[in-house]
Parts: structure tokens; C-alpha cells; sequence
């Protein structure tokens, strides 16, 4: 018996959201008397982080701390229409609605203020903290919420903003698939480690190496769980799972977790990640969206890990160590080729 | 269609209600009590997304006849909090960013309780082993091991 | 080799690009729902009660393909506890395909089948009964006579010439786009040319399995009156207007009358666009007044909830000694199962992403959307992209071994770079695989030489690499007749008038006069990102193979 | 149809209610699935009956009530040996509900724990009748018998049984192939060699292909390769999601072959 140890290498750029029908988002803000803000959408968090991330946008655009921002998601009697969150295009595309939403509330925010103050709302700023004061003359200032509070009661103005983001539609072209996909992409390159038995066909991953290029990290942590918890989707999709094990035939369908197999936290591997951040020129403060392209270069990362191990090329997922052994057998004993 | 009268300890808290014949735990804790933190993930006993503590010992509620818990002590996740004290492992899950959709979240503290109650300094491989009955689909599971160390090894207090 | 689960920001790279100086942007703030996903109170759709509540499961085929022949529901209207059989007849708009409302391919797929069904598990009548216990066992004395019906399982089969056709309106199981080829076509620059000057050609063939997206909490929605003759719909979606829209269209509702409440998700990963459930969650509560839950079990998620489809892919390579990739081939197929759902847009999608992220001057692809008996496909994770990125990168390590090249130095000699023409006829901006690529080397320890290691995104791009092919080769190959463009893929049908008012075909038809909002202004001093480009007003506006739409 | 629970206090009341037909819930891992599933209809009996989940040692060895748990296993120091294959079953709060009982009839890939019962030649203690060896309940599992307990004997030399599970999830996952040896060894030779496998055929069972290779043999290279080889001899391995025929007779002489070499 031999266990054979192989790295393999992929890089990968992923579509930010799609074309289709224009691909739009709206977003409502408005503020409450006291200047806690509430952001209304139909965006849809599935654990991604919608919430949060609209919130960090909109507490950012308002110039408010934010815990002074709530999102609220979703409702259709109170939150405008959003096409939804897939495609990557949650962060982007709403992110975007919500600037512009908290865009025209602050507006109106300094409008207000600056009615309190007697200035001009040109010449106020936020300090992120809740309050507003004349640029430059941090002592004249006024708290978001007695401006809140004076457009409310006293100057008969509405603290609040809409926002849309739409991206023209695109045609494409029937002979040449011409076509504007999308505005803007992610990046990743990933190199795995892993093992290979010769006698079972047995594949154990024993090392990850990412750099995931998202533009800004809007929230660094949140970004962490999509890259880290994606990655290992895509182990998962590389090395085990399938809902045809006998594909195309359809026999021996899982019904279960445990039949239709996942690997379990005794396979993990540490994965090492690198973030980098090369803003996107029309994202939310330069934000791409990181949850979906984490998963797509670990797939192609193992089946060249495999080979590099072997010498069996794994041509169809998921790489089984049936399909490694029979590979073996046809190969007449493994090759490592070992060239990484 | 038949009812059956239970009564037995939530949280904590006496409880009765009427299950139906047959019915599980989870539906009878979810339905007839309204406790909604254990969560329907596969109604087969392989995710552990209802993982409850029976008498202190952790159970799939999925695979419990509900009227067997007649006299019993049950503790779900919506009991872990004292008030509203969390949990140290609620803590340490907020820290970690050990949830992402929430889905499992319940099951998977109920779960690391009941292993730190048994075992108040495992190791890795010991937590690895013991929320191996729970599944998460989005994290990858590394925040929630590492989160529960932070407990065991006194790095999160309450 | 850099060991551990640690994660780094390499703020030193593309720094100059950014304002790292802002107040929230930036920080780890904790999630917005995280005390709620803790302490179990975070409000899933299944978490609200209902007194009264029926539960709703379907009668689904055993078979591949099958005709109906008749649908017994007498024994199980007698069941107990059965409060109403549904089938075919009780959907006021048996037909639907999700993208419709984006005018994006016919209306194919019955909510209940009636006379055909096209895969196994495909639901023909749906029990409304007290208990989901009650409900199970009344699907079980629900008899149904079918006459069995030839299948075909695999995308090359289904396309072979007397293959048993899936859907009558796809004879020849392809999807047709633009009204004109049976396939999407992508082509740059002249491959043929490209293979005769190359010193290797590399073929390859890549097939993706399907997935299941296994999000822990199943597929489900609960509906219930509300007051006023509206129903209100607790829905696990991932996109509420889809749902609202598909639900408006089917019960030939309008929208004002619907209220979707959703939000907060047990994860979804592609596998709860399809808005199954809250069409005939809610058309339960209208027929029997009472709430109405319909979600699947696991094992129908497994099975009848629509996968990651399978993909096959065939690549076929010029390169050059020196790893230059003069031109890449692509035949792709996409397995669609039974109905259309999304499949038709991913082939798009995935089309537009094509040859991956390298400037290739010579490009050609033609992707097909393949109708199978399977259970139809719909998305997940990286939908269009991860089966076409899995065959590309698995592709280029096979390149990169044929002709004895470093893995990483093959991606980085063909990396795109700001400024390149890009396949699909767009020049590359915002470019990072070469930074990407180097980073990972230097962390495992793979010796770059000196010019890959100097390389730049930013540097080395544009110029000659931004033109144009002096010319394209083009062909008519899978031209299809009898199908209007101007209707897509209609097949010289009228579109037919849709019930209701679908809020989503509403508010695109807005969109044709609408001016994007002017770019906000905000400090503290944060360059805002540009706004998109207002669409082009003037003019008439020419037929969209993406929407449909005709502006005049 | 729907259900109806019985419970008894006592085994021989619940055999009784048996006997008009019923289906019998233990730890409720299978039960309760298919009563989730619609698949167990009717009469449920269950019995509360104390002797059901008592460890105790006997002049026998060990006799384990059906009723006790994996967890039960685990926390007797009686049973140590027989802890590895406790904690190969399931997750935690699987552990904590499945019964060495139910294990007796769990479907394929289910019943890793059989498998070990089988290899030490453990006997069935029936509520109604004599006891019978475990491998011969395979024989009639289309129509179980209620199982009071199970007489199970401490190997004499610990090294001589031996426990693998082979798994594609870990650490808990349901068996590729699972394997339990007992291999007594007198004079340096393999006397009555028991081999038991799972998940090798629609139930545990001995290969007697392994046990005939390695009858009086010492456990050397030569003999551990002759059993790795026969040890699917007459197997007709079962095809499902996680592996095929093929793979699991390609992969069980292998894990045989490690197995044996542990315990050599």
C-alpha cells in the first residue's frame, strides 16, 4: 500500500449578479423621530448576511453609527421589489439600491439640520457617531436625533429615501454571443493538498491555499464565512457529493444525509485564505460579491491534485474512490507526476 | 384521531399538552407546545437540526415519540439562556460568526452543551466528534469548533 | 507552506485603488440576526403557528415518462381527515415557467400534470388533509393509471435523432434561442485556423454531477387568510417577487392581493427560486378557507427538488510550446430535465463567461439546453459558471502537463488583463487572477520565475489585445425554422394574455422609460461608486434575446 | 391507517400484544423514521420493561439488555471491548437512542454493531424461547423475534478482536464495509477464526472464505493474504449510493488485510 501525495492548482473569475430583465433592486429608508433609521427591503438573507450588509452600507451612506440602522427583509406590503438573492448579485445590486435609498434620506437628514442650524446643508458633515456639525466647526453641531426630530415635529419633512439600482439590459447576439453579462467579476486561485490511497482509491484532503479577490471586504468577517464555508461546499461537491452516484442512471437516488454524502468536521482540511480587494468600480464602496465563486476553483483544484498524486485524471464529478481506484486499475498502478 | 395528555418539564418549566398518536417530539414541542427552536431538517434522524436533551442525555426529538417524554425533563436551545444571560456557547457563537443562516444553530448548541456538560474540556477531536450528529451546510464547521473551544478552554465567559 | 485556518487581507495589494478610511465599511461588525439565530427565536417560515393549519402533500409519478390515463382520488376523499383533492383542473393557470415573467421562454411546466408527466417524482394531484400523517396516507390511496412512456436520461442521447421527446413544443429536446439555432453560440476570431497553426491541440471531456443544494431547512411555505380577501404567505424563497409574481400569474391573482412574508431562510444555495410551494399553498387556503402548509420532506427535496443540473462539457485547445492558448473549442451541455425553469438563462450566463479568465483571441462555443426525464434542474452555487469552470480548469491542467508547463505560470501567462477584448466582445477591466495566482504560489511554495512573479493585472493588457479579430468565422449550423424571433421561442404562437397583472413583467415594462437615478452624493468624503449608464432612450429599441422586450 | 401505541411494563406483555400483528419500537432510529415517512402503520408496541436496558455480567460473559443504548455500551466498563464498535454507530444523539436490540434487524447499510455480536459468537436471549446465536436471526429477519437480551463473551486475550468501519463521512457516516474478527489464537495458531462483515450483503454475515484461509493457520503475510483474498468468496456485495458491488469486493480483502495486520 502507498499513500500518494498530490497538489493541484486552480484560478477561477465569477460574473458579479446577470443580465436578466435588468437585474433590478429597490431599497426604502426612513428615519424615526428619534434618528434610528430603518432600512426596508425584499432581499432575502439565506445566511449570507443580507441584513447586515445592507445595514453596514446604509449606516455608512447615512453617516450614523450602526446601530442606529435595522434592516427589515422581507415583506412585500413594505419592502419595494428585488429580483432576489442569487446569482451573486445581493451585495452588488442591493447594496447599490441602498446607497442610493440612504442616499436621499441623508439629504434630507442635513436639510433639516442644517434648518436647526441656520447653515447651509452643503457645509455639514457626519461624524459616523450621531451627530452633524458644520464642517470645520466641530462645536456647532446638532444630534441626528433632534434633527430627526425637528423634521418630524417642527419642519414637516420626511427623513427618508428610495433607491433603485438597474443595469441596462444587454442583448445578445444569436452568432456571435456578443453580450454585456455583468458590470463587474471576482477572482480566486486555490491550490489543494491531498492524499491518495493506491489500494482504496481513498482521497483525503489534507491542505487548502486560497487568494479570493472580492473587491472591498464590506464587512471582513462576513466575508470569511462565505469564503471558508464555500470553499468547503466545493470540497464537498469535488469529493462527494451527487444526487445520481450512478449517473445518468438514475438508481440509487439518496434520500437521506446518509446516502447523499457531505463530508463530516472530521475531513476537514485547514484552509489557509487570502483576501484581496480590488474595488469594483460600480459596487457598493468598491463590494463584489464573494459567496457563490469561493466554491468553483476547490472542484478543478482536487481533480489536479489527484492527478498530480497518481496520474489518474478524474474527468467526472464527484471524484469517488471508486472512480480513483478504477483509474488505478486502468493506469496499471498509480504515476505520481508530483509536479507542483 | 386519539390524543394523548403529557406532561413533562421544558426548560425548566412544567408543561402539558395533548400529542396525537404517533406524533413526534419535534412536531408535539413545535405544535402542541410552542417551543419553535428545534428545527425540522430531515424527520429521519440524520441532521440534528431537533436535537434535544432528554433527561440531560441529547436526542433527535424527530425520533422520539412525543408521549415517551411523559414525566421527563426536556431542555431545547430556547432554554439555554437564563434570562437574559446567554449561554456561554450563544456567546461564543456570536463572537465566532458560528452561524450563518441560523438553521442548525439551535440544534448544533444544544448539542455542545450537552457535550461540555459531559466533558468540560475536550479536545478538537473531541468536539469534532461530538457535534457529528449535526449537520451545517454553510459554515464549514471550523467557527463552530472553534467556538466551542473558546468555552471549554475559558476563552468566553458569560 | 503557510499551515492553518487562517485568514489574511492583503490590504498591500491594489491599495492605491482604495479609501480603507471609512466608518462602518470595513469593520466586523456582528450580524444583524445573530441573537436571533442563537437563542432559536429567528422567525424561519415555518416557525409561525397556525390554529387549523392542513397540511399539503402531492401524488407524484413513479415513472420516467408516463401518459395519464386516469387519476382515482375516490379512496383517498374518503380518507380521514382529507379536506380537498387537488388536480390539474383546479389551477387556474396550469402552466408556467419561472422565467416568463421576464418574457424569457415558453410557459412549459404544469403546476399539476394532467396528461403527461416527464420525470419521476412529478406531481399530478395534491392531498389537503388535517395531519401531514393524514395527508401521507391519503397520497397512498390515490390511484393513478398510467401508460408507461419511452425515456431518455442522458443530454447526448436526448439529442440523437428518435429520441423520445421530453416536451412537445423542444422537438428535438433542445431549447431554442433567439427563435433562430438550437443552441447558444459563441464565436471569436476563427478556431479552425487557430488548431492548424498550434503546436498541441488538447481535447478533453468534463461532465459535472448533479448536486443538491441541502440547505437544512427544506423547501416550504405556509399560507393563510388574511383579511380583507387577501392571503398572506410565509415562504422559505430566495426571491420573494419571484414567488409573488409566479404566484399572481398562476392563481390569476394580482399581486395587491397577495402578502409574502419571508426573509429569514434555513439556506437556500439555488434550490428555492423555483416557487413551487406557494402557489399551491396558497390555492389550498383559497379552496378550503383554512392555512395551508406545503413543504417537502427530505426525501422530496432529495429527489423532486430540482438539482444543480448535470453538464457536459467538451474542450478542445490550440496551444503553442511556449503555453500560449491560441484558441479553445467549446461544446457544452447543460441538463435541463424535464421543464425549462432556469436552465435556458444559465446556458447565457455561462456562455458570456467563456473561455474563462484568459484572453484567447480565437473562441467557439455552442452550448445546448438538453431536455431529459430527469427531475428539471434549476440553480445553485455559481449556476452557469461551476460546471464550465470545473471543465476549464481541470482543461488547463491538462495543457499545462502536455506541454511540461507550471500549472501557475500556464493561468498567469493567459490571465486577462485590464483592457483586453474579452469573448464575448467586452474589453476586461478590474482584473485580479494574476494577483491571485501569485499570492497562492508564494503562501504553498510554488517557485514562480521572475516575469510571472512581475506580472500585473494592470500592466501588459489593452492595446493589440484589445481589438477585435480582423475577422470571425460564423456559421449558420443548428438553424432551426418555424420559430418567430421576435417571440422568442414561441413557436409562432400570440404570447398569451396573462391573468392578473405579474407585477415583475409590470415593472420591466417600466423600466423601457425610466432614467437611472442620478449617482448619490454622501460624505464623509467616500468616492461613490459611478452609477450604471442610463439605458439608451432614443429610438426604437430592438428585440432583447435576454427579455423579449420590443421598445418603440 | 394510522398508528396505535401500546406500552407494556413487561417483555412478555409486549410479546403478547405482538402476536396480533404490530410493529416493535426500541430506540426509535428506524421506527420513528418510518412512522415520520408513513411506511409503520398500526400497532406500535413498546415496552418500559427495566430488565430491557440492565448490563450485567453472568457466568456467560456479558448479557446486555435489547434495550440498551450505544451510550449504555459505552458507559459499562464490562463492555470495553466492545466500545469501538459502540462509538462507530451514528452521532451522539444517535448513540444515545439506538439499541443493541434494533441493531439486531436494522436494514443494510445499517447494523455495524451486529457485525461484532456475530463475530464473538453472541447469542439472543429471546422473550419467547431458547437463546439462539445472533447470525441465526439474519435468517429470519423478514419476521423478527422480540429480543430480551444478548449473551455476549469477553474475548480472553483482547488482542484477538478486532473492529474496522469504513466510511466515507467522518467521523460518524454509515458503512462502505464494516468488519469484526474474532481470532483465538492457541499455540500461535488461529483456532475457530470468526470473520463477520457489513454492509458486504443485504445483512451482517461471516465470510467464511477469510475464516476457512485462516483455520489453524498462524496469522502471518502469507495467511493474512490468503483470507484478504477469499474474504469476498460467495459475498454478493449490494450496490448503493456510496459505493458499488464492485468497489466494496474490490476494497473488503484490503481492509480485511489491515484488520488482520493490526491484530497479528
Amino acid at each position: 500500500m502507498a499513500i500518494h501525495r498530490g497538489r493541484g492548482f486552480a484560478a477561477i473569475n465569477y460574473p458579479i449578479g446577470m443580465n436578466l430583465g435588468g437585474d433590478p433592486s429597490q431599497a426604502l429608508v426612513h428615519s424615526n423621530p428619534d434618528g434610528k433609521f430603518t432600512v426596508a427591503l425584499s432581499a432575502i438573507d439565506l445566511g449570507q448576511g443580507m441584513k447586515s450588509v445592507c445595514r453596514q452600507i446604509a449606516a455608512e451612506t447615512l453617516g450614523v453609527p450602526v446601530e442606529d440602522v435595522y434592516v427589515d427583509t422581507a415583506d412585500s406590503d413594505t419592502g419595494p421589489h428585488d429580483m432576489g438573492s442569487f446569482a451573486s448579485r445581493g451585495t452588488h445590486r442591493m447594496g447599490n439600491a441602498v446607497i442610493r435609498a440612504s442616499a436621499e434620506a441623508r439629504e434630507v437628514m442635513l436639510e433639516a439640520a442644517a434648518e436647526e442650524l441656520e447653515v447651509d446643508p452643503g457645509d455639514l458633515m457626519t461624524d459616523g457617531k450621531g451627530n452633524i456639525h458644520v464642517r470645520g466647526a466641530p462645536s456647532r453641531t446638532i444630534t441626528v436625533m433632534a434633527a430627526a426630530q425637528a423634521a418630524q415635529f417642527r419642519q414637516g419633512r420626511t427623513i427618508a429615501g428610495r433607491g433603485i439600482f438597474l443595469i441596462p439590459l444587454s442583448d445578445v447576439d444569436p452568432d456571435t454571443g456578443e453580450m454585456s453579462p455583468v458590470t463587474t467579476f471576482a477572482h480566486a486561485a486555490m491550490l489543494v493538498t491531498v492524499e491518495v490511497c493506491d489500494e482504496t482509491g481513498e482521497v483525503t484532503v489534507t491542505d487548502m491555499q486560497s487568494a479570493y479577490e472580492v473587491g472591498r471586504a464590506l464587512n471582513p468577517r462576513l466575508v470569511e464565512q462565505q469564503l471558508r464555508g464555500g470553499a468547503w461546499m466545493g470540497m464537498s461537491h469535488a469529493a462527494w457529493e451527487t444526487t445520481e452516484p450512478y449517473y445518468p442512471a438514475r438508481d440509487h437516488g439518496p434520500v437521506d444525509f446518509n446516502s447523499y454524502i457531505m463530508p463530516g468536521p472530521g475531513d476537514l482540511a485547514p484552509h489557509h485564505i487570502s483576501v484581496l480587494e480590488r474595488p469594483a468600480e460600480d459596487g457598493p464602496y468598491g463590494g463584489k460579491g464573494p459567496g457563490e465563486m469561493c466554491a468553483n476553483p476547490v472542484l478543478p483544484a482536487v481533480v489536479n491534485a489527484v492527478y498530480d498524486a497518481v496520474g489518474v485524471r478524474i474527468d467526472e464529478l464527484p471524484v469517488t474512490p471508486e472512480k480513483v481506484l478504477r483509474g488505478l486499475r486502468a493506469l496499471g498502478g498509480a504515476k505520481p507526476r508530483q509536479r507542483l | 384521531m386519539t390524543f394523548k395528555p403529557i406532561s413533562f418539564t421544558l426548560n425548566g418549566s412544567s408543561k402539558a399538552a395533548f400529542a396525537t398518536e404517533g406524533q413526534n417530539l419535534l412536531d408535539f414541542l413545535r405544535r402542541a407546545v410552542g417551543d419553535l427552536s428545534p428545527k425540522y431538517g430531515c424527520g429521519q434522524g440524520t441532521c440534528g437540526a431537533c436535537t434535544v436533551m432528554i433527561d440531560n442525555v441529547p436526542q433527535l426529538a424527530c425520533l422520539v415519540l412525543a408521549e415517551s417524554v411523559e414525566g421527563r425533563a426536556v431542555n431545547t436551545a430556547a432554554g439555554l439562556a437564563n434570562g437574559p444571560r446567554l449561554d456561554p456557547l450563544q456567546e461564543a457563537f456570536m463572537e465566532r460568526f458560528a452561524a450563518q443562516c441560523g438553521y442548525c444553530t439551535a440544534g448544533m448548541l444544544v448539542a455542545a452543551r450537552a457535550l461540555l456538560d459531559a466533558n468540560p474540556r475536550p479536545s478538537r477531536e473531541e468536539v469534532i466528534e461530538g457535534i457529528s450528529g449535526n449537520l451545517c451546510r454553510c459554515t464549514g464547521y471550523e467557527p463552530i469548533i472553534d467556538a466551542i473551544l473558546d468555552v471549554a478552554e475559558g476563552r468566553v465567559q458569560a | 507552506m503557510i499551515r492553518g485556518n487562517m485568514v489574511e487581507f492583503r490590504k498591500d495589494i491594489f491599495a492605491d485603488e482604495r479609501d480603507d478610511n471609512l466608518n462602518e465599511i470595513g469593520k466586523p461588525t456582528r450580524r444583524q440576526d445573530i441573537t436571533g439565530h442563537v437563542t432559536g427565536r429567528s422567525p424561519f417560515f415555518d416557525d409561525h403557528l397556525f390554529e387549523g393549519l392542513l397540511h399539503l402533500r402531492c401524488v407524484r409519478s413513479p415513472h420516467h415518462a408516463a401518459r395519464i390515463r386516469r387519476i382515482d382520488t375516490s379512496a383517498a376523499q374518503r380518507m380521514p381527515g382529507v379536506m380537498r383533492i387537488l388536480t390539474g383542473q383546479d389551477v387556474p393557470v396550469n402552466l408556467n415557467t419561472l422565467l416568463s415573467l421576464l418574457d424569457f421562454g415558453i410557459d412549459d411546466e404544469p403546476i399539476l400534470s394532467t396528461e403527461r408527466v416527464r420525470y419521476k417524482g412529478e406531481p399530478v394531484a395534491a392531498i389537503i388533509a388535517e395531519t401531514e400523517a393524514q395527508a401521507r396516507d391519503a397520497v397512498a390511496a390515490v390511484r393513478v393509471e398510467w401508460e408507461v412512456l419511452p425515456h431518455v436520461l442522458d443530454v447526448e442521447e436526448a439529442i440523437k435523432p428518435g429520441a423520445p421527446t421530453v416536451l412537445d413544443i423542444y422537438p428535438g429536446n433542445k431549447f431554442v434561442y433567439h427563435g433562430k439555432y438550437d443552441h447558444q453560440k459563441l464565436r471569436l476570431g476563427d478556431v479552425e485556423a487557430a488548431f492548424r497553426e498550434a503546436d498541441h491541440v488538447i481535447e478533453g471531456r468534463y461532465q459535472m454531477s448533479p448536486i443538491e443544494q441541502a440547505p437544512i431547512e427544506t423547501c416550504g411555505a405556509i399560507a393563510a387568510p388574511e383579511q380583507n380577501g387577501r392571503y398572506v404567505c410565509y415562504t422559505s424563497t430566495q426571491a420573494l417577487f419571484f414567488s409573488l409574481g409566479t404566484a399572481s400569474k398562476v392563481l390569476a391573482t394580482p399581486s395587491s392581493r397577495l402578502h409574502f412574508i419571508g426573509g429569514t431562510v434555513g439556506g437556500g444555495f439555488g434550490g428555492k427560486v423555483d416557487s413551487i410551494h406557494e402557489p399551491l399553498a396558497i390555492l389550498g387556503t383559497m379552496l378550503t378557507g383554512r392555512p395551508v402548509k406545503y413543504a417537502w420532506d427530505r426525501e422530496e427535496e432529495m429527489q423532486v427538488g430540482a438539482p444543480r443540473g448535470a453538464e457536459r462539457w467538451y474542450l478542445k485547445d490550440a496551444v503553442m510550446n511556449d503555453g500560449r492558448i491560441l484558441g479553445r473549442k467549446f461544446t457544452g451541455y447543460f441538463d435541463s430535465g424535464a421543464y425549462t425553469r432556469l436552465s435556458s438563462y444559465a446556458i447565457i450566463k455561462g456562455v458570456g463567461h467563456l473561455p474563462g479568465p484568459y484572453t484567447i483571441p480565437n473562441v467557439h462555443a455552442d452550448v445546448y439546453c438538453v431536455y431529459t426525464n430527469r427531475t428539471p434542474a434549476t440553480a445553485m452555487r455559481g449556476f452557469g459558471i461551476t460546471g464550465a469552470d470545473f471543465a476549464i480548469e481541470a482543461h488547463m491542467d491538462k495543457v499545462a502537463d502536455t506541454i511540461g508547463m507550471n500549472p501557475v505560470e500556464l493561468r498567469i501567462l493567459n490571465a486577462y488583463r485590464d483592457g483586453d477584448m474579452k469573448a464575448h466582445r467586452r474589453l476586461a477591466k478590474n482584473c485580479a487572477l494574476i494577483e491571485c495566482c501569485q499570492v497562492v504560489a508564494e503562501k504553498a511554495g510554488v517557485k514562480l520565475s521572475p516575469e510571472m512573479q512581475a506580472a500585473s493585472s494592470r500592466v501588459g493588457g489593452g492595446g493589440a489585445r484589445a481589438h477585435l479579430p480582423a475577422f470571425t468565422a460564423t456559421d449558420e449550423h443548428g438553424r432551426v425554422s418555424g420559430y418567430k424571433a421576435t417571440n422568442y421561442a414561441r413557436k409562432g404562437a400570440k404570447p398569451p394574455d396573462l391573468p392578473g397583472a405579474p407585477p415583475m413583467a409590470q415593472h420591466v415594462s417600466h423600466q423601457a422609460s425610466a432614467s437611472a437615478p442620478p449617482a448619490p452624493q454622501h460624505s464623509p468624503a467616500t468616492p461613490v461608486p459611478p452609477g450604471p449608464p442610463a439605458p439608451k432612450r432614443a429610438g426604437p429599441i430592438r428585440f432583447s434575446s435576454l427579455s423579449g422586450f420590443r421598445r418603440r | 391507517m394510522a398508528v396505535q401505541v401500546q406500552t407494556h411494563s413487561s417483555l412478555i406483555a409486549a410479546q403478547q400484544a405482538l402476536g396480533q400483528g404490530g410493529t416493535y419500537l426500541a430506540g426509535g432510529t428506524l421506527v420513528m423514521r418510518g412512522v415520520n415517512a408513513g411506511e409503520v402503520q398500526g400497532v406500535i408496541v413498546r415496552a418500559t420493561d427495566p430488565e430491557l436496558r440492565r448490563i450485567a455480567s453472568t457466568s456467560e460473559g456479558v448479557r446486555i439488555g435489547a434495550g440498551s443504548t450505544m451510550a449504555d455500551i459505552l458507559a459499562s466498563r464490562d463492555l470495553d471491548f466492545l466500545h469501538p464498535v459502540a462509538r462507530a454507530i451514528g452521532g451522539p444523539q444517535v448513540r444515545a437512542m439506538a439499541t443493541v436490540g434494533g441493531n439486531l434487524f436494522a436494514p443494510h447499510p445499517y447494523g455495524d454493531f451486529t457485525v461484532a455480536l456475530i463475530a464473538l459468537g453472541a447469542r439472543a436471549v429471546l422473550v419467547q424461547g431458547g437463546p439462539r446465536p445472533v447470525e441465526e436471526l439474519m435468517r429470519v429477519r423478514a419476521r423478527p423475534p422480540l429480543v430480551a437480551a444478548i449473551d455476549v463473551m469477553r474475548p480472553r486475550d483482547m488482542r484477538a478482536f478486532g473492529w474496522l468501519k469504513v466510511s466515507r463521512i467522518k467521523p460518524k457516516g454509515v458503512s462502505v464495509l464494516s468488519i469484526a474478527a474474532l481470532l483465538v489464537r492457541e499455540g500461535g495458531r488461529v483456532r475457530g477464526a470468526r470473520i463477520a462483515f457489513g454492509a458486504m450483503g443485504a445483512h451482517p454475515l461471516r465470510s467464511a472464505g477469510a475464516e476457512r484461509a485462516l483455520e489453524g493457520q498462524a496469522l502471518d503475510a502469507t495467511s493474512i493474504a490468503r483470507a484478504a483474498q477469499a474474504a469476498c468468496l460467495g459475498l454478493e456485495p449490494p450496490t448503493d449510493a456510496l459505493a458499488s458491488s464492485w468497489y466494496r469486493r474490490e476494497v473488503a480483502g484490503v481492509h480485511l488485510r489491515r484488520l488482520l495486520e493490526q491484530m497479528a
